[in-house]
């Protein structure tokens, strides 16, 4: 029964491809992926919308969208509509070819690094030898998209919003690549696959062997998610949309469909970077618990995707947004002298695999002093001068 | 960025360069002053940009622009451009009877009405000799105080949306506010214009039960005011973002009349409700918090500390709250004709020093009905606090100072 | 240590996200066309003009007597006294139109007055998709009833009704003095109260009556108890002088 | 406080043959006045300023006030000689206009003494060309802008003013809007309130309109 349920997808796969003659196969089945994606990942966009919309309402002690169906259900295509039928307003100074392309490009972005997700035991698009590499690279490339946008639209605010884009992807490009890379040095692998799968197993049946469970790990995990963030342009580190200071930066000069495409680029980007983050940190589809194997793997990568998203609406609903000088600041004097220093940690983690009995203490508290220490120092440093005040009162 | 001041510490920046501020020690009739001073001087790294921020910015809170001459994103000049809300409301004033500005009062700042009302009832009060009964006086600062605290709560609430939230503390602050304008809505009948004072006292008396409603509020706001602490005054982001940022000489505040929490986050414990005294005010027991920095986060605490006090003496004023009259049964309110003078009221409102300068020449209607709007005459170092930072935080300067633009465009 | 306030702020967030699924604090939202919060009484929107009786436009307390057009603010009030045959003003609004888009609510016509006639409503949903046409409210439209009036502010319009009840009183006994005094003038002012609806203050004899009331209750104070409304004392209408007749 | 007499004598002294006049105000505010000079009046406020017994560092209000040229009659009895040699005593009526200006109210205060207001006024010389004075902005940089209001609004222009521009109006804007003789252009957005005043004027202003009808349904 789990067994069929777990492969499932696979077996719908080899149905369909069944209607199709042998030497086609490999093409229907990789356009079934890609349907796949686009539908599954669609319809998790557009509910995604609905959620943050939900979620920060309740953050914000309001109830968020009810008016649309039972409890807003039908919100997103309500949107979809209003995006659709609104005018298409292009400027006419704009560059209006590079006008178009942004939009389609960074949704494209978006949606190809879904192709090297395990989203579960047996789902993986593309099963790459490189795949993190390849992750990396389309990743960049949406934000390339998002500059293509602010300097097409022709609009100080836009082109103000598309240098800090870039200024954002280089600083945080960097402590992504470092966070990842000690998963890379541990698992000896540069595919997702591979990776999940060397997070597999259960000490004891309950404590999984996942990566955020060990000192270099969750460091990792920290620094990737801060800088995930970062790279989706999220709050606190939505510095190209800005809305309180740039209007809306890039997307000020897009209306209707467009617009929507950015939107939908977004939550592309934020499913794929925090699927990857799932993938390297937490397990991928492994379940947490021995015997919680009976539910599928791909549930299991779907409710922790979600779990970190909604961690991710959390924060959006607490946090300010930081200047773009403390953002690159946070990024080169925090983030990156972090990542080099849990790189060494990791290293020393691999070295040590074979101490065992009371060394496994002590690898533990060397392991975790050399991540704490740092953050602690390099902490207080980036936050020198600035503390809560007493104040005086007037005589 | 070779021209940013904030070379020292980290998010820590001097005395922007505020040429203006020369203006104390320049000789007099030089024509070296003001704009001509603040002209950029040569910026060796490419291009300046100019950038209008408003009329339509949603961070301009209103029809407020600023051109700001950006050099990559540090502000070389910004000059503030008004006028898109303006409705002459001083001639209306001229126009109408002195009864009848009253209302119109409630308009000029739209987030404080009940202390615009205020300032002008006692300037009439002052031009005509009229005095306001005592328990009139007592209401007057309840619901003063109250509106200062919903001011307050909405200045803290925006400035936070300025920094970034996506609205959280907004909203936060706005549930408090609500059960504020919930009280004003049963006393006065409006929530937000309210016409509630008159010329000798107060339209309305609060019945007990008001009182005994808004006395629970009011126990149990500093309860909200630690949570919304707890939330974000020691965030580190919110530290990083205000501290040193948009400072404000005390030198400068004084002689730009630069009054209120802005002029206080200064270090100058200048505070009408001290210095005149009027109403009931010496009878309570309260402090003037003042900062030492003169920077954003000393603006922003000032309003945190200033609405403790406020419920420190609204917990005095229903205490003390004396029987008898709301208004004086020979207040003279319709068809008033103050003798031929001159008067100049004012009070310490939420934003500042709110004053009414009014001339009568005997008739119904004032011969000159000025306004002195706090918010319009704080926005003269605007410029001065923006240069050498960067767009996102003038917007945050900006929602320091606490403008409400039908008060500065009037 | 970095990151402590932000944690802190999380708790903060945290605990409202919590709280709004069982904490009504923490939820203030009332939905509202389906729900909708209970009025103060104080609650203003627009004026009305109260009638007594059953005639809507007869029983008008209101004797156009043009003090709320005078004192309007933003002069939004358009009267025309009727005219009988003759060309005298018989005392009643020909036309009364209040321009619902200009008004501001400010409530200074209800307290300048001197007839109790206008007060103001509780409606707000005045929404209109004519500008023009659909926010001028003709007198038709402003006519409400005295019971309409104690339904929405049973405390004002209670004491509004003993105050143009004793004025009426006060009225009539002064014109039973009159009549003893002088017969035949007597006969004509007996006479001449007689379109107006049964609590009506008689439009000839209330500004000689109204002064003979010393204390008059603020017109539009809910005024807490009874004991009080003396000396909580009318800011306007205090004495309300004889209608000033502009044309 | 010193009262206004101490602090025109404490002016005079420091500035010999200043022109400095006490303007009474008879309100029950009481809040009197002086009446500064062209001259020397930046000088005075700067002493008014950094006199230590005075301190009026803080210059809170700065307004601009219209007085339009007023007809005065003035009834003098005079000896007139009549015809028949005596002398008899007759009423004569004499009119005369009283020059209009412009006036500029500036209300002091002292942050550092806690004290005032003091209020200074300058009046131009007529309302028409003579209608400068001098700014006290390098005095209190708060008259910047109200002083920038001030010359938008009543249409007096301060001299050594760092940025003399229109503030609220627009800069294109001709008249001067807070003058008593201002006459308000019939351009206006057109607002069919039943009032028949703005609307004579509306229709004035757009003569018969497709919409007439509608706005006569008002009426």
């Amino acid at each position: 029964m789990t067994a069929t349920l777990e492969r499932l997808p696979l077996l719908v796969r080899d149905w369909i491809t069944g209607f199709f003659p042998e030497p086609v196969r490999w093409l229907v089945s990789g356009l079934l992926a890609i349907v796949a994606i686009l539908a599954v990942f669609g319809l998790y966009f557009a509910y995604l919308t609905l959620a943050e919309r939900k979620f920060l309402g309740r953050f914000q002690n309001r109830p968020g969208p009810n008016r649309t169906g039972p409890f807003g259900l039908l919100q997103p295509f309500a949107d979809a509509v209003k995006a659709l039928t609104k005018e298409d307003i292009v400027p006419q100074a704009a560059d209006k070819l590079l006008h178009f392309l942004a939009p389609c490009l960074v949704v494209a972005f978006g949606l190809i690094s879904f192709a090297v997700i395990p989203f579960g035991r047996y789902l993986i698009p593309v099963d790459l030898d490189a795949a993190v590499l390849y992750f990396f690279a389309a990743g960049v490339s949406s934000e390339l998209a998002l500059f293509m946008a602010g300097w097409a639209s022709h609009n100080k605010y836009s082109m103000i919003s598309a240098m800090r884009a870039l200024a954002q992807l280089i600083s945080y490009e960097l402590p992504l690549l470092l966070a990842v890379v000690p998963v890379i040095m541990l698992s000896g692998t540069l595919s997702t696959s591979k990776i999940v799968v060397a997070q597999g197993g259960w000490t004891f049946g309950i404590i999984p062997h996942w990566n955020v469970l060990t000192p270099w790990g969750f460091a990792g995990f920290f620094i990737f998610m801060i800088a995930a963030v970062a790279e989706t342009n999220r709050s606190p580190f939505d510095l190209p949309e800005a809305e309180s200071e740039l209007i809306a930066g890039h997307l000020t000069e897009y209306s209707g469909f467009k617009y929507a495409l950015f939107f939908m680029a977004e939550y592309f980007g934020m499913s794929a970077l925090c699927g990857l983050g799932v993938t390297l940190f937490l397990g991928g589809w492994q379940a947490p618990i021995d015997i919680l194997q009976v539910v599928p793997s791909y549930v299991w990568f779907m409710v922790k995707l979600s779990c970190v998203i909604f961690c991710l609406m959390w924060v959006r609903a607490t946090l300010l947004r930081l200047r773009i000088d403390q953002l690159t600041r946070l990024a080169w004097k925090f983030l990156v002298p972090l990542g080099l220093i849990n790189l060494g940690n990791a290293a020393f983690w691999h070295l040590s695999a074979d101490w065992s009995g009371p060394l496994q203490i002590v690898r533990w508290a060397i392991s975790a002093a050399v991540i704490v220490i740092p953050f602690v120092l390099i902490g207080r440093t980036l936050s020198s001068g600035l503390a809560p005040r007493t104040y005086r009162y007037a005589t | 960025m070779q021209n940013e001041p904030t070379s020292s510490a980290p998010g820590l920046a001097g005395t922007p360069a505020n040429s203006s501020f020369d203006i104390l020690h320049s000789p007099l009739g030089s024509p070296q002053q003001g704009a001509s001073v603040r002209e950029v001087n040569d910026p060796f790294h490419g291009d300046l940009l100019e950038v209008s921020m408003g009329p339509h910015h949603p961070s301009t809170h209103g029809v407020f622009r600023m051109v700001a001459t950006l050099d990559g994103e540090i502000i070389v000049k910004l000059k503030p451009v008004f006028g898109y809300l303006h409705r002459n409301h001083e001639k209306l004033g001229e126009n109408t009877t002195y009864l009848a500005s009253m209302p119109y009062t409630d308009r000029l700042d739209y987030l404080a009405g009940m202390t615009n009302n205020w300032a002008y009832a006692l300037a009439v009060e002052k031009l005509s000799g009229q005095v306001a009964t005592e328990r009139a006086e007592y209401v007057r600062v309840i619901v003063g105080e109250m509106m200062r605290i919903v001011n307050h709560c909405c200045l803290v609430g925006f400035l936070f949306n300025d920094l970034g939230t996506s609205f959280t503390p907004l909203l936060y602050a706005f549930r408090e506010r609500e059960k504020f304008l919930d009280l004003f809505e049963e006393l006065t009948g409006t929530r937000m214009m309210y016409n509630y004072q008159r010329f000798g006292g107060c339209r309305v008396d609060p019945t007990p039960e008001w009182l005994a409603k808004a006395k629970a509020l009011i126990d149990g706001f500093p309860r909200f005011l630690d949570e919304y602490e707890q939330f974000l005054t020691g965030n580190e982001i919110m530290l990083a973002r205000t501290q040193g940022v948009g400072r404000l000489s005390p030198e400068l505040a004084i002689n730009a009349g630069i009054t209120g929490p802005v002029l206080r986050a200064t270090g100058v414990g200048y505070d009408i409700r001290k210095v005149d005294g009027y109403g009931v005010y010496p009878r309570f027991d309260f402090r003037v918090p003042i900062g030492d920095h003169g920077d954003t986060y000393d603006r922003y605490m000032m309003r945190i500390l200033e609405m403790r006090e406020s419920v420190k003496i609204l917990q005095q004023a229903f205490r003390d709250l004396p029987a008898g009259p709301i208004i004086d049964p020979k207040a003279k309110n319709r068809g008033l004709r103050p003798k031929a003078g001159e008067a100049y009221g004012r009070i310490e409102g939420p934003k500042g020093e709110i004053g009414f300068y009014l001339i009568s020449d005997g008739s119904t209607n004032p011969y000159r009905y000025r306004v002195r709007p706090p918010s319009f005459i704080n926005l003269t170092v605007l410029e001065d606090m923006c240069l050498g930072h960067s767009v996102a935080d003038a917007v945050v300067i900006l929602g320091s100072i606490d403008i409400v633009l039908g008060e500065v465009d009037r | 240590m970095l990151g402590s306030g932000i944690i802190k702020g999380l708790a903060v967030t945290a605990k409202n996200f919590v709280g709004s699924f069982h904490d009504p604090e923490r939820l203030p939202t009332v939905e509202y066309p389906e729900k909708r919060l209970t009025l103060p009484e104080a609650y203003r929107s627009f004026p009305f003009l109260v009638f007594d009786g059953e005639n809507a436009i007869d029983g008008l307390r209101c004797v156009a007597c043009k003090m709320c057009e005078n004192e309007c603010p933003p002069q939004c009030i358009y009267i025309i006294p009727e005219r009988d045959e003759k060309g005298r003003p018989v005392k009643k609004p020909k036309v009364f139109d209040i321009d619902l888009s200009v008004c501001m609510g400010c409530q200074i016509c209800v307290e300048v007055c001197p007839f109790d006639s206008i007060k103001m409503d509780q409606v707000f949903e005045v929404a209109a998709t004519n500008r023009f046409e659909g926010l001028i409210a003709h007198r038709e439209m402003l006519a409400k009833s005295n019971t309409y009036y104690h339904q929405i502010r049973p405390t004002e319009a209670a004491e509004v009704d003993t105050r143009l009840a004793e004025e009426k009183r006060l009225a009539e006994e002064k014109a039973k003095a009159a009549a003893a005094a002088k017969a035949a003038a007597a006969a004509k002012a007996a006479a001449a109260p007689k379109p107006v609806a049964t609590t009506a203050p008689a439009s000839a004899t209330a500004p000689a009556a109204a002064p003979a009331s010393p204390a008059k209750p603020a017109v539009a104070a809910p005024s807490p108890s009874p004991s009080s409304s003396s000396s909580a004392a009318a800011p306007m209408a205090a004495a309300p002088k004889p209608p000033a007749t502009t044309p | 406080m010193q009262s206004i007499e101490q602090i025109r004598d404490l002016i005079v002294a420091r500035f010999p043959g200043a022109e400095v006049t006490v303007i009474q105000n008879p309100g029950p505010a009481a809040q009197h006045s002086l009446l500064l000079g062209h001259a020397q009046a930046r000088d005075i406020a700067l002493f008014l300023r950094d006199e230590p017994s005075l301190k009026l560092d803080f210059c809170s209000n700065a307004t601009g006030v219209d007085w339009p040229e007023k007809e005065i009659v003035e009834t003098t009895k005079v000896k007139v000689a009549q015809p028949d040699g005596t002398e008899k005593l007759v009423e004569q009526k004499t009119k005369r206009l009283q020059p209009g200006y412009l006036e500029a109210v500036y209300h002091l205060y002292s942050m550092a003494l806690k004290h005032g207001p003091v209020v200074i006024r300058l009046r131009t010389g007529n309302r028409t060309d003579a209608v400068s004075l001098p700014s006290l902005t390098p005095v209190w940089r708060s008259c910047e802008f109200q002083e920038r209001e001030i010359f938008d609004l009543f249409g007096i222009v301060f001299e050594g003013h760092p940025d003399l521009r229109r503030i609220l109006m627009w800069d294109e804007f001709k008249d001067h809007p807070m003058r008593k003789d201002y006459v308000e252009p019939d351009d206006y957005e057109w607002e069919p309130t039943p009032h028949d005043a703005v609307l004579t004027k509306a229709k004035g202003h757009y003569p018969a309109p497709g919409s007439t009808a509608n706005a006569e349904g008002g009426m």
